[in-house]
């Protein structure tokens, strides 16, 4: 049986690097990516499996890699592959989109998968990669400005964020005395590393630019808002799950840690309330969605702040149920654009209040995944300061979602186009299986039940209704708010960018001056010079 | 006290003033003139150096074939075109200035700094020298051709690759025909009469240095230059030609040399044991046989290199 | 002072001298016969090496003599395909000039 | 150290390895025309079978395998030495030179209706003579034998550069045989000083006899400020860029990718081989930092460039720069200087490939496109898909991304400079990944959008082929197993232990 389940976790990996190789085979590559949609077909068999069971450690006899797989992996893992599969199977039925195209979601996909099973830091580093890079293939090949712009800036924080976790896993390798590189290996020797601060500091930064932490989030609503909706479903749901489970694997959970955790919790709600703030200043339904992944990226970095503080193991489990609930919801919310904006499903009250249904799933809404989610994550806000402030963003979460059914009303003309037919036609499917999947999982995951008592039920209820009772006084009351451009700080940042690149001409003009022979000439005696003195005086 | 110390003394700052002359002068004529002398009193320093073989090597290139091809280029570039922004300033002459006066003090402080007693192979070569040193007398060509071998060898390759290069500077269109005559006009009558004179004469003195390489100062290498001299000063006087690029003699002239030494050194994996040994007996005429191939590729390379790269019209 | 300190002295004054004229020359003709100064002053360098070295019987070392045999005509060869290159740029372009500006035109460029 | 001195199994591979191309150029020379075409394709598979046989042995001895030419040791004799790196390195040179000889075929091949062509003659001698210069370079025992090598190499390089006979062209081969000059009488004079002070140039016997004298400390700071001119490091590197940007696409491949790592090899020869016993740890300082002077810079003005081979050109300044990281980061005999050591070869490694795959591939572009104006690249990916996946491949280990060997020699930089402590390297290792990103990004970014693009002439698909198979190689240095940094170890001498 163990047999069979890591033939699966291989096959998981190999199925959609197989689909990558026969794209290099010209007859094949037509085949390939029209039938992608079946490459995550073990991942999702993998993820499943691998719910219930203890954590399986793979190596593969080539290559170096190790794939390890735990329950948190698992579930991520199987959410992920659900929606690839759907969203890729429905993108290709209907049109047959470029090469360019498909083999960037073909790579993203196979980042995906990997990053969820990978057991040691270099394949976790080349997953993750894999998952950031191509990605901007999904929206950026445009000859738009815009979306020029938007790849433009998510490459830059994507390839910065790469960097700085490169320096972290160098510092994580390097602690461990043995010369390991398994992720459980480092983690487990983080503790008594000399570096373990910095190290701590560059992965919170690192994995923060992935999941759009503040204030790393700029690239993170003009990206939604330039993407296509299936490529934004899957970006917001599936591809920023990469950072949450970088954080899971890389937050030493099992030790308590104050400092960094109250570091987490504090950057996490305000992460989570800037999100929601500057997500009711936006008119466009993507970009509101960008917003709410900010701030409920930020809900999830406080969860694990809370963790780290009371050293909490178990809340890996715990966060990544909240994050797979928010991976099918908030990719069902983009379908819902696309849905909602064409004329092909009609705008009948029983579809808006499935959306609204869906919306608020977000924020908790009683009997829906969301409220499974909050649950899960009770541990972590027991009490205190935290338990309030994560009411409160669970009203903010509903006054913002409130705020993004109020603007679907009038979607962009764009997103009929965008979003495929057949995505469309399935749309109250998946929007049905985000809201109630949750309810699967959730019993392979947690014996603690779900309370069906009144009490609950107003518990989980008087949030949402006050958040969207706020929402609608904010309409009543008339548009005040300040209009705020698409990924607000960016805006700022890319100005910093321009005014650095200043830096440009005046080193090409001090290199101009390098070049000139006599200068070359000088420039050689004072290092023979240097060397001398470096030489005569070191000894 | 002789007097020794004075002439080095006086020859010392003979060879740095033409030194500095060549380095000041405006003109660029002139420096290269200064040049050539330069070079034909370097030759004086190192036979006070006990060096006749470098003495003779540096006479025969430094001073004699490098003139010419200096002077030659120095009369086909004519006034030289530099504008005047590109001089330096006093600032960037000064810092020069200063630098290479560090750099030569500091030289001039661990010349000194040598460690005495001094390490000299010069013991290892006179145990060597009846083994793989052929029993030649002249010590120097015992380690061009036997010790170090293989610098020797490749020094070779590297005139042919020299050869090469220039050539590959001419146009697509001259290829294959013959460099320009080392002088455009006609020669004058002295001139001829020198060189008929002299090249026969050069030409014997050239191979009897050769010949005498292997036990007096002297060798291969003198002995080639000297006859790639004569060969170029018949050419000057214009009483031959260069000869065209693609001609196979001369190609085989060129290669003759390096390809013997490559095959006897091949050729003694088997005879001797080891590349580039000789059969024990055999080596003193083995090394005289690559000797007089080596020459001929000397001869036949310098004045080349001198000669330029092939130009339009010049067919023979 | 002996011969070969003096000679040593004298090369080293020579790299020197050919290091500033190399540097600070803008024809490259002047150029090359700095960069031959400087080659003859390190031979001179090799020089009283070999002359040091004096032992078992030879007045000199003969692996530095033979050294510097190879040099020279390692550096005749790099002459030769200096001038070769000096002629051929002032065949082709009025400027017989290192300076980079001239050169680097900013659409200029190979077309192939 | 005897057995540094004599003669080896295998070691007579050394000098068949250095020998064959040597005879390939005499036999291109003379009798000359199409045979010269036919020597150096013919002899490059002999001469990789060569290079693997001697990786082989070095591989089965677990030491250095030595050649004693004409039988006679150090100090009279020259030995030649093959270790780790040398085997590695040639093995890199027989594949890069063959990769350019095959991709040169289409340019350089002798024109129907002529006996002999300029241009071909003289890329096929200069071609086995690079290849000549750095098997002596990568064997080379004794120092001034590797200045004759390094004289060839220069020979051989600028002819190169000047191939096609343009103006600029000779004016930047001319620079460079110039500076080059500089650089080898600055080391040969240090190869004087060596002899003066220890009475041998023999590498493993200096190595024995090196004190720490002002008199050594001249020598090894001409030597190295002669190497790194001909390295072109910055701020030396004026000759390279307008050298490496217009020599033909098959040269500059070969010039980016492996001439400039002949001079490196032999500073990697002089620090860690001749002086390993020497306290140099503020020389290695220095050398840092104008490595990292070098990886800023360089990686900025790319960014700046509108002509692609002069971006790949400066890119090449800029990676050169990581090379010298390798002083302060693989110095002594710490558990971290081996991983900086095998840094430092991977990064030459990964460097060659993925450089030489970018130059080969800027060609196929410029040709196909009659320009290499990175403005006018829109679109372009559409059309030229396998030269611009060559592009990407090499990008990417430019960068320092996974899979590739760039990113093993980054990844394995930073382990080194931070078990050292020497925090401050990381910052330019990776300032330079982001500015390299950077400029690959303005490559491919415009290359792969939807613009419109005019038609092209579609390049040969053979020549797009051996382009990616270099790139191929580049990334799958990413993959080497731990056997092989095991191997690169072989022969390095560890301070304190000679």
């Amino acid at each position: 049986m163990t047999d069979l389940f890591s033939t699966l976790l291989v096959a998981s990996l190999a199925t959609p690097l197989a689909f990558l190789g026969a794209c290099f085979v010209k007859g094949w590559r037509r085949y390939a990516l029209a039938f992608q949609w079946l490459a995550p077909l073990p991942s999702l068999a993998t993820g499943l499996t691998g719910l219930t069971r203890a954590p399986l450690v793979y190596d593969l006899p080539f290559l170096g890699f190790t794939l390890r797989l735990d329950p948190p992996g698992a579930l991520l893992l199987a959410g992920a592959a659900l929606l690839w599969i759907v969203v890729s199977a429905a993108l290709w039925r209907d049109r047959q989109p470029d090469n360019r195209f498909g083999l960037s979601w073909l790579l993203t996909m196979t980042g995906n998968v990997g990053v969820f099973i990978a057991g040691d830091l270099v394949s976790f580093y080349l997953f993750y990669a894999l998952v950031s890079i191509p990605a901007y293939g999904l929206f950026a090949f445009s000859d738009d400005s815009g979306h020029k712009r938007a790849g433009a800036i998510y490459m830059a924080f994507t390839i910065l964020g790469e960097a700085v976790l490169l320096l972290a896993f160098a510092m994580l390798v390097i602690g461990e005395p043995r010369g390991s590189s398994g992720i459980v290996d480092v983690m487990a020797a983080l503790p008594a590393s000399p570096w373990r601060d910095a190290t701590l500091g560059l992965i919170i930064a690192g994995f923060g630019m992935k999941i759009g932490m503040v204030p790393f989030n700029g690239w993170m609503p003009l990206t939604y808002g330039a993407a296509p909706i299936p490529a934004a479903a899957l970006l917001s749901g599936a591809g920023v799950k990469a950072g949450v489970i970088g954080l899971i694997r890389f937050l030493p959970l099992g030790i308590a840690s104050e400092g960094w955790g109250d570091a987490l919790v504090v950057l996490g709600f305000f992460s989570a309330f800037y999100g929601v703030a500057f997500g009711l200043t936006q008119q466009n339904p993507k970009v509101i969605l960008a917003y709410s992944s900010i701030s409920q990226m930020g809900v999830i970095t406080a969860a694990l702040g809370m963790a780290l503080v009371n050293g909490q193991a178990d809340a890996s489990l715990d966060v990544a149920f909240y994050a797979a609930n928010h991976l099918l919801v908030k990719a069902a919310l983009f379908l819902t654009i696309g849905a909602l904006a064409t004329q092909g499903i009609k705008r009948s009250h029983a579809n808006f209040i499935l959306a609204a249904l869906l919306a608020l799933s977000l924020a908790g809404l009683p009997l829906t995944g969301g409220a499974l989610a909050k649950l899960a994550t009770k541990a972590q806000f027991a009490s205190g300061p935290a338990a309030a402030l994560a009411t409160l963003s669970s009203i903010g979460t509903a006054l913002l979602m409130t705020h993004f059914l109020i603007c679907l009303a009038a979607p962009p003309p764009a997103a009929a186009q965008e979003c495929p037919a057949s995505l469309i036609h399935f749309w109250p499917a998946a929007a049905l299986g985000a809201i109630l999947l949750p309810w699967v999982f959730y019993s392979a995951i947690s014996e603690a039940p779900y309370g069906l008592e009144f009490g609950d039920f107003v518990d989980g209820l008087w949030p949402v209704a006050l958040g969207a009772g706020l929402a609608l006084v904010l309409v009543r009351t008339g548009r005040s708010l300040p209009r705020v451009p698409v990924g607000d700080s960016i805006v700022l940042e890319e100005a910093a960018f321009h005014r650095l690149l200043s830096v440009g001409p005046s080193l090409e003009a001090l290199d101009a001056r390098l070049r000139q022979w006599p200068t070359a000439g000088v420039s050689l005696l004072m290092i023979i010079l240097a060397l001398l003195m470096a030489g005569v005086s070191g000894s | 006290m002789s007097i020794r110390p004075f002439l080095d003394l006086v020859l010392a700052s003979l060879v740095l003033g033409v030194a500095i002359f060549t380095i000041t002068a405006r003109d660029l004529f002139a420096a290269v003139v200064g040049y050539v002398a330069y070079g034909l009193l370097l030759a004086f320093v190192w036979i006070r150096l006990y060096a006749p073989d470098v003495a003779l090597t540096e006479a025969a290139v430094g001073g004699g074939v490098t003139g010419v091809l200096l002077i030659t280029a120095g009369k086909r570039l004519g006034a030289p075109n530099v504008s005047q922004e590109a001089q330096p300033g006093p600032g960037l002459k000064i810092l020069t200035g200063v630098l290479a006066a560090l750099v030569a003090t500091a030289l001039g402080a661990v010349i000194l700094m040598l460690p005495d007693p001094p390490p000299s192979l010069a013991p290892e070569a006179a145990a060597a020298i009846d083994g793989a040193g052929a029993g030649l007398g002249n010590p120097i060509t015992a380690v061009l051709m036997s010790y170090r071998s293989l610098d020797t060898m490749l020094e070779k390759v590297v005139l042919i690759l020299a050869v090469m290069g220039v050539w590959s500077v001419g146009t697509d269109k001259a290829w294959g025909d013959a460099p320009a005559p080392l002088r455009q006009q006609k020669a004058y009558a002295p001139m001829v009469f020198l060189a008929q004179m002299l090249a026969p004469v050069g030409a014997i003195i050239a191979i009897h240095i050769f010949w005498t390489g292997a036990n007096a100062p002297g060798g291969a290498f003198q002995g080639g230059a000297l006859l790639a001299a004569m060969w170029m000063v018949t050419m000057m006087a214009r009483l031959v030609e260069p000869p065209r690029v693609d001609a196979q003699w001369l190609r085989l002239a060129l290669v003759a040399g390096p390809a013997v030494f490559l095959i006897s050194g091949l050729a003694g994996a088997i005879t001797a044991g080891s590349f580039f040994a000789y059969p024990s007996g055999l080596a003193k005429p083995i090394i005289l046989f690559i000797e007089a191939f080596m020459v001929l590729s000397i001869a036949a390379a310098l004045p080349m290199l001198v000669a330029g790269p092939p130009s339009e019209g010049q067919d023979q | 002072m002996t011969p070969s300190v003096l000679a040593g002295l004298t090369g080293a004054a020579l790299v020197g001298l050919g290091l500033y004229g190399l540097i600070l020359h803008p024809h490259p003709l002047r150029k090359l016969l700095a960069f031959n100064l400087i080659g003859s002053g390190v031979f001179l360098v090799f020089g009283i090496v070999a002359r040091r070295g004096a032992a078992a019987g030879f007045r000199f070392d003969p692996v530095p003599q033979a050294m510097v045999i190879t040099g020279i005509v390692v550096a005749f060869a790099a002459s030769a395909i200096a001038v070769a290159l000096i002629l051929r740029l002032s065949v082709e372009s009025s400027h017989v000039t290192l300076d980079p500006e001239v050169w680097t035109k900013p659409n200029g460029g190979d077309t192939k | 150290m005897a057995e540094l001195a004599t003669t080896t199994p295998g070691g007579y591979l050394l000098v068949l390895a250095i020998l064959l191309p040597v005879v390939g150029m005499i036999l291109s020379f003379t009798p000359g025309g199409r045979n010269a075409e036919r020597v150096a394709l013919c002899s490059t598979p002999f001469g990789f079978a060569l290079a693997v046989a001697i990786a082989f042995h070095v591989s089965r001895a677990g030491k250095p395998i030595v050649y004693a030419v004409g039988g006679l040791p150090p100090p009279l004799g020259i030995a030649l030495r093959a270790d780790g790196i040398s085997a590695v390195m040639l093995v890199a040179a027989a594949v890069i030179v063959a990769a350019a000889g095959f991709y040169g075929r289409a340019k350089f091949a002798t024109p129907d209706g002529v006996r002999e062509g300029r241009a071909s003659l003289t890329f096929w001698i200069m071609l086995q003579a690079i290849w000549a210069a750095l098997n002596i370079i990568f064997v080379g025992g004794d120092l001034f034998n590797l200045y004759v090598a390094l004289e060839l190499l220069t020979f051989a390089a600028v002819p190169l550069v000047c191939i096609d006979g343009r103006a600029e062209t000779i004016a930047a081969a001319l620079r460079y045989l110039l500076f080059a000059l500089f650089g080898s009488i600055s080391y040969l004079l240090g190869v004087a000083l060596f002899y003066g002070a220890h009475g041998t140039l023999d590498i493993s016997l200096l190595a024995q006899r090196v004190q720490a004298t002002p008199v050594i400390w001249m020598a090894a700071a001409l030597m190295t400020c002669g190497l790194l001119a001909k390295t072109a490091l910055f701020p030396l590197h004026l000759w390279l860029p307008p050298a490496h940007a217009n020599a033909p696409a098959a040269a500059s491949a070969v010039l980016s990718g492996l001439v400039v790592k002949g001079s490196f090899f032999l500073t990697l020869r002089l620090w860690f081989y001749v002086l390993p016993a020497l306290a140099a740890d503020k020389a290695a300082i220095v050398l840092g930092c104008l490595g990292s002077a070098a990886i800023i810079a360089g990686s900025i003005i790319a960014l700046r460039q509108a002509r692609l081979k002069l971006l790949i050109a400066y890119s090449t300044v800029a990676q050169i720069g990581y090379l010298f990281l390798v002083f302060p980061l693989a110095a002594g005999a710490q558990t971290w200087s081996a991983i900086g050591w095998s840094a430092g070869v991977m990064q030459i490694l990964a460097h060659a490939f993925a450089k030489a795959a970018m130059f080969f591939s800027a060609g196929l572009l410029a040709e196909a496109l009659g320009h290499d104006q990175i403005a006018k690249l829109g679109g372009a990916a559409r059309v030229l898909p396998l030269t611009f996946l060559t592009i990407a491949l090499g990008g990417l280990s430019l960068m320092g991304l996974p899979p590739s060997g760039g990113f093993s020699a980054k990844w394995l930089m930073l382990q080194a400079s931070i078990s050292s402590g020497q925090w401050l390297w990381t910052l330019p290792i990776l300032a330079g990944g982001l500015l390299a990103a950077g400029y690959v990004y303005r490559i491919l970014a415009p290359a792969l959008s939807d613009d419109q693009i005019m038609s092209v002439s579609p390049p040969k698909r053979s020549q797009e082929l051996i382009a990616l198979a270099l790139a191929a190689i580049a990334i799958a240095l990413g993959f080497a197993p731990q056997t092989f940094f095991d191997f690169l170890e072989i022969g390095r001498p560890v301070a304190g232990q000679p």
